[in-house]
């Protein structure tokens, strides 16, 4: 007996050096806005994506993904605490409530919407899975590459095509399973693999991390279709709904040409759709349990998908990423959002 | 004490007061605060996954994996079970440590010894050693060992060579590997037979040595036998080893024997580390034969070989046993430092990748704790049934 | 501890120590202007002594005058610096090869038995004479159990040292010594770690063994012991031999004065 | 005692003689000091020339790296980076002086004669942890709020190892005392704790304490995650504390607990006035070393994705604006923990030589 209470006196203790966030059984809007913060999770380094500077600055497309949350709940969107998870924690994180949600180039499956109790709150990125290669090798095609010794990041989808595809072709291969992408990426520029795997967006990124970047190449095959997006927690539709509309928000006001150099003035604007979106009319934040003007402080605050698209992996960022099937359903691209009404 | 008090039982303390009840009462407080605890526990994880929709269960098991591993000493691919994974990955967990184990005692051994070795230079060269390796952190070596040897190493195409049958590169070392052929049953047999004259051979020996005294150099002539007689016997056979030379095939080598450099790394990191302090372990233990020990067998005229073979040594093995026991222990939990550089062992694979393309933690968590625990007791159940054999008697 | 003890040389018709093995050799062990130093301290001060075969010594003195110092020097457990050790005709420098052989031929019997806790008594025994004397085991062990008869407890062979007495384990250390068939026993303060009433039964096995002919030599403190057996009583006090005598002579009659004082001093109680 | 005017005969100490007598003495002896001393020489020229005379110590960026040698400048240049983590510049003076506080508290217990010290190593084990828990975070008096995301580098480094130290040294003490307890039951579930976080590979706590934690906890109830990697750490290190009070438990004579028992005092006054006093003495080698075991395997909590001094090496070794700074990266965490661990392992040999002698005597 002495030793339990002891136990738990140690902890609380040791507890008392750090705020522990506690709250009632309440729902993840609740908690949120008791915390004061949304806790978001993103992965540890992945330029374009999510990626730390120095100082502890956070940028990248999944963190703004985040920031439009923060942006629609609290009209702040620097009121988000990242959390770096490696891609084998994040749905225990997630699932266990360390984070609220998880915006961490997450690949959307069957799997992991329906037994992982896990809920897809809608796509921020349309991804396919590629091949970055060393020039030297001589490749010029995924095809070619029976034998090749593999470098794939642990717990990600990746490693499931790669396994399907090669065996689809009757290719044999040698995966090296690393924990971050840092760590793959060290062990592709060691020469310890021919190939690195990924998501196409993810080889860009990676690319620009080698000490050569010229000396690599992605090869042209896209063998998966890896729809990415945030992820929040099954049980709670009002916080689904919430991330969910934030980031269909900004898909729509890309559609709508609502900038956040241009919100205020679109306050203005008389077409319907800009005034629901910017909640000038209708009650669209009350029925999701934000404020009125959570669609004018998102785009105002974060911007419109374009801008978080063109900030952070766009053509004019090392990434240099084309928008592609990125690009909206009215531009030839597949990025179409419900309509907010 | 009176007469009569000595029919009547003594009137015991007050229940409070009997230290009897007082530790019943502690005890069963303990028992219930633990039961509480756990169930407490139990019951907010199970609250907690199903409010999380989170699946529950061994099911998993069956179900197909779906991805590849580089290196399994069982057969597996990709469209086997989780289950399968499991053995994959303990089976790599236990290789390294088994490999590690036997190259950080040898490693250790020998510098503990030449640690007290009368060279100058060979003991202030292992005291370095023994400082610098135990003072960084096993990961760090581990890293390096890994990125910065690797880097260092040619690409396949630039292999080191050793006379066209090893190579090494960046992909690890290839050996040749021998397949047997027809024939090869009679080096077996010549294998069997030279292991039964060894052991006639030492039974000759102690019965000689009982008759005349003489000792006869039973080791020597052992190794030789065992060395001697397959050889013959293979070349008698008409050579019925082919030797499957690795080859260069595309980007890689193909066919022989691979040793992925996360192995090498991972290998070399552990047996280093605990060799350095496998030495010091060993150094104390020789250290702490007293003097009078060897004094003792000197003056019974023994040569300083034949007091470290039958007097320092035995001795000191006994001090030796328990700390080299949690140096064993301590490597074999290290080796779970492969999920950081991607050696396939049981953290990285099951813990990792299953538990991730499952998504049930608790269950994967669960079994690899049960698994690093099973393996722990027997390590200490195997070295304790050592200690106590050469364990000393005493009054 | 240490101080050296030599004797005076007294005996110094130094015999040149002829035959090794055969009867009366005056001189088996000869120690001449014998000197040794820990460090720069002086601990042994040239000591000269011859003993002769089958002579039974006792040396005595106060503790740190170097009788035990000087008795692990005759088996070279310790180096001297200067002058010269003969024992049995061999004499004691670098080269293993002499210091092997005349370990072979001295035994010695330590304070603390130093008998190795991992083997049993008659392993104990069996172990220099086997791998030393490369005799047969079974010959060996016949051999140790008449010697662990001659100390009275062949009972007690295949028991471990640890689960004896401390008498009983000097007594296992003595017919360990005396297994190798040795020509010279060295005792180094046998008795002193005992409790009183086991420092009789090892006094007794000593006495027996003086009376077989053995050449002893023996640091102690047992004067009755001395008054029994000893040919010779020397009296050692800092590193020098102060004197020399018969034990008659010398428990009766002492000359110096610091023998006077010691005598005085370990009598009195 | 008539004093000796003899001196020993001088051994005459030429380096030729010291030579044979220590390098050449038989023929495998100077066979093995020929092949290790080729080695020796072999590696230490071309290691010295990388690290000192080709390195590279001053400039402003990459380029200045003539890559002849070791780039030292990468370090020089993210020092901040690896000592604070993403701690906020202008805060730093508050990590700086915790350092400072931590090299008042525990550098006078390396001086032998430092007036007073036990109360200076007092201060470093209460005083210290209550400053730090006020001032690395803030948010009070005044002090702007650091999230413990911030934290970094050798900081965290430390903060994981002192505080894993410090929490687990009650626990462990109390584990020791239940594993020699009289009480069947207490003495049972002492052991199975002990034994089962000893089994265990600290990574696997440490997963689990990151991840899993929240999941056995009450809804609602939730700990940052180095708050719950710091309790992984203490719950695991504890049981290794244990092991080490055990031992320093068993090495109190019968005879002290008898005189305990005589002189009438009660289970934890014996234990707390009498027995413990001394064990613990005995055992701070001990539990120093086991400090320096968790001060090497805070490492592993860069699994977990913390930050810590490996971590930050790690994150920037790939930085594309510096070329193959890895090694250099590697060396500078090794050699900082080298000087903390050899440090330390030097004051708890010295500590326990001095024990060993006072026991003797």
């Amino acid at each position: 007996m002495n030793k339990t209470k002891s136990i738990v006196l140690g902890m609380a203790l040791v507890s008392g050096a750090f705020a522990a966030s506690s709250a009632m059984a309440a729902t993840t809007l609740e908690n949120v806005k008791e915390k004061g913060h949304l806790q978001c999770g993103v992965t540890s380094g992945l330029p374009g994506f999510s990626q730390p500077d120095e100082k502890g600055n956070w940028t990248g497309i999944d963190v703004d993904t985040c920031r439009a949350v923060a942006a629609a709940v609290f009209g702040d969107p620097k009121a988000v605490e990242f959390t770096p998870l490696t891609a084998k924690e994040r749905f225990t994180a997630l699932q266990s409530g360390e984070i609220d949600m998880l915006s961490r180039n997450t690949t959307w499956t069957l799997t992991r919407d329906a037994s992982l109790g896990l809920n897809f709150a809608g796509v921020n990125y349309y991804d396919g899975q590629g091949f970055l290669i060393n020039k030297d090798i001589g490749v010029d095609d995924a095809t070619q590459l029976d034998g090749a010794t593999v470098c794939i990041q642990s717990g990600t989808t990746t490693e499931l095509n790669l396994s399907d595809y090669f065996r689809a072709k009757g290719m044999e291969f040698k995966p090296i399973v690393f924990d971050t992408s840092e760590q793959t990426v060290q062990g592709f520029s060691a020469g310890r693999c021919d190939v690195l795997t990924s998501d196409r967006s993810q080889l860009a990124a990676l690319r620009s991390k080698l000490a050569d970047p010229e000396s690599a190449k992605i090869l042209p095959n896209t063998i998966s279709k890896e729809p990415l997006g945030p992820v929040v927690r099954q049980g709670d539709d009002q916080w689904f709904n919430i991330v969910k509309w934030v980031l269909s928000v900004q898909i729509n006001a890309e559609e709508l040409g609502v900038t956040s150099a241009n919100a205020d003035d679109m306050l203005k604007s008389d077409n319907p759709n800009i005034q629901r979106l910017l909640g000038t009319d209708g009650d669209m934040g009350a029925k999701l349990g934000l404020p009125a003007d959570f669609g004018h402080k998102v785009v105002k605050l974060v911007g419109n998908y374009g801008e978080m698209y063109d900030r952070n992996v766009g053509p004019d960022t090392p990434l240099g990423l084309d928008r592609g099937i990125n690009a909206l359903w009215t531009e030839g691209g597949i990025m179409y959002a419900p309509p907010v009404r | 004490m009176k007469k009569q008090t000595v029919d009547s039982k003594p009137a015991g303390p007050k229940p409070w007061y009997d230290p009897r009840v007082r530790s019943l009462f502690f005890q069963v407080v303990a028992i219930a605060a633990v039961f509480w605890a756990g169930w407490t526990l139990v019951e907010n994880t199970l609250s907690n996954m199903e409010s999380r929709g989170i699946s529950t269960g061994f099911g998993f098991l069956e179900e197909t994996a779906g991805f590849g591993i580089i290196m399994s000493l069982v057969p597996y691919d990709a469209t086997m079970s989780y289950g399968r994974t499991f053995w994959v990955g303990l089976t790599n967990t236990l290789l390294v440590s088994v490999m590690g184990i036997i190259a950080a005692t040898l490693l250790g051994f020998l510098i503990g010894v030449a640690r007290l070795s009368s060279n100058w230079l060979v003991a202030k060269v292992s005291l370095f050693y023994i400082e610098v390796i135990r003072n960084i952190p096993l990961l760090l070596q581990i890293f390096f060992w890994y990125f910065a040897v690797l880097g260092a190493l040619p690409s396949p195409r630039q292999s080191i060579e050793v006379g066209g049958t090893m190579f090494l590169n960046n992909r690890g070392l290839y050996v040749p590997e021998p397949l047997t052929q027809d024939g090869f049953g009679l080096v077996w047999g010549a294998l069997l037979v030279a292991i039964a004259a060894v052991v006639c051979i030492r039974i000759w020996a102690k019965k000689r040595q009982l008759a005349t005294g003489q000792i006869f150099p039973t080791f020597k002539v052992g190794v030789a036998i065992l060395v001697l007689l397959p050889v013959l016997a293979y070349f008698v056979a008409g050579s019925p080893l082919e030797w499957e030379v690795p080859a260069l095939k595309g980007f890689n080598f193909g066919g022989g024997i691979t040793i992925i450099p996360e192995l090498a790394a991972l290998w070399l990191a552990l047996s280093l580390y605990t060799a350095s302090f496998i030495a010091e372990i060993v150094r104390s233990g020789i250290l702490s034969v007293s003097k009078g020990q060897t004094e003792a067998s000197k003056a019974l005229g023994l040569s300083n070989g034949l007091t470290l073979r039958l007097v320092v040594i035995p001795q000191a093995m006994r001090v030796i046993i328990p700390p080299l026991t949690s140096q064993y222990l301590n490597l074999a939990k290290n080796s779970s430092l492969a999920t950081a550089i991607g050696y396939p062992d049981l953290v990285a694979v099951f813990m990792g990748t299953t538990l991730n393309q499952t998504g049930q933690a608790v269950e994967v968590v669960a079994i690899t704790m049960a698994v690093y625990l099973t393996i722990s007791l027997s390590i200490s159940l195997f070295m304790n049934i050592y200690n106590r054999a050469v364990a000393i008697k005493e009054r | 501890m240490g101080n050296p003890m030599t004797e005076q040389t007294q005996t110094s018709e130094v015999q040149s120590s002829a035959q090794g093995e055969t009867g009366k050799n005056p001189g088996i062990i000869r120690v001449e202007g014998m000197h040794k130093w820990y460090g720069d301290f002086h601990v042994l001060k040239d000591l000269n002594l011859t003993i002769k075969q089958g002579e039974r010594i006792v040396i005595c003195g106060p503790s740190g005058s170097g009788k035990s110092t000087f008795i692990r020097c005759i088996n070279r457990l310790e180096e001297h610096q200067q002058g010269k050790i003969i024992v049995d005709n061999v004499e004691l420098t670098d080269d293993i090869r002499h210091i092997d052989n005349v370990r072979r031929e001295v035994g010695m019997v330590f304070q603390h038995f130093n008998l190795f806790p991992h083997l049993t008594v008659l392993e104990n025994c069996c172990l220099s004479p086997i791998w030393v004397r490369k005799i047969p085991r079974k010959e060996a062990e016949a051999s140790a159990m008449e010697y662990l008869e001659r100390v009275k407890i062949p009972d007690q062979a295949h028991k471990f040292p640890g689960q004896l007495s401390g008498g009983q384990q000097q007594r296992v250390a003595i017919a360990r010594a005396l297994c190798m068939k040795p020509k010279i026993m060295l005792f180094d303060e046998p008795t002193s770690a005992l409790d009183p009433e086991m420092i009789k039964e090892v006094l007794d096995v000593m006495i027996e063994l003086a009376g077989s002919g053995m050449t002893m030599l023996c640091v102690t403190h047992e004067m009755g012991f001395a008054k029994t057996v000893a040919d010779r009583v020397i009296f050692m006090d800092g590193g020098e031999i102060v004197e020399e005598a018969p034990p008659h002579d010398f428990f009766s009659n002492p000359q110096e004065p610091r023998t006077q004082q010691f005598l005085k001093q370990i009598l009195a109680h | 005692m008539t004093e000796s005017t003899m001196k020993p005969p001088k051994k005459a100490l030429t380096p030729v003689k010291w030579m044979r007598e220590h390098l050449f003495s038989t023929w495998y002896n100077a066979l093995l000091t020929v092949v290790v001393g080729y080695l020796v020489v072999t590696s230490v020229g071309p290691i010295l020339n990388w690290a000192l005379f080709d390195a590279d110590f001053l400039g402003a960026d990459a380029s200045d790296c003539s890559g002849a040698g070791a780039c030292w400048l990468f370090i020089d240049q993210r020092l901040n980076f690896f000592i604070y983590g993403f701690y906020p510049d202008e805060l730093q003076w508050r990590v700086d002086l915790m350092f400072l506080l931590l090299a008042v508290a525990f550098v006078p217990q390396f001086i032998e004669r430092f007036p007073a010290r036990k109360w200076f190593g007092i201060f470093g084990m209460t005083g210290l942890p209550v400053i730090g828990y006020f001032l690395i975070p803030g948010g009070l008096f005044g002090l702007e709020a650091v999230e413990s995301t911030k934290w970094g580098g050798l900081m965290l480094t430390l903060i994981l190892a002192y505080i894993g130290i410090l929490a687990s040294l009650p626990i462990g003490i109390l584990l020791a005392l239940g594993r020699r307890s009289e009480m069947p039951i207490i003495r049972g579930l002492s052991v199975v704790f002990i034994e089962v976080w000893r089994a265990v590979p600290l990574i696997t706590v440490l997963f689990m304490a990151s991840v899993m934690l929240p999941l056995f906890l009450p809804e609602g109830m939730n700990f940052e995650k180095l708050m719950r990697a710091l309790i992984g750490i203490t719950l695991w290190q504890s049981a290794y504390m244990a092991e080490v009070i055990r031992g320093g438990l068993q090495a109190i004579p019968r005879g002290q607990y008898e005189a305990a028992d005589a002189l009438g005092l009660g289970y934890w006054r014996k234990m707390g006035l009498v027995v413990l006093p001394q064990a613990l003495k005995l055992v701070i080698p001990g539990i120093v070393n086991t400090f320096i075991a968790l001060f090497k395997d805070t490492t592993l909590v860069l699994i977990i994705g913390l930050f810590d001094v490996l971590g930050t090496v790690q994150s920037t070794v790939t930085d594309p604006a510096w070329q193959n700074v890895a090694v250099e990266g590697y060396v500078f965490v090794a050699f900082c923990f080298w000087i903390f661990c050899f440090g330390i392992s030097r004051y708890s040999q010295n500590l326990e030589r001095k024990l060993d002698t006072g026991h003797k005597t």
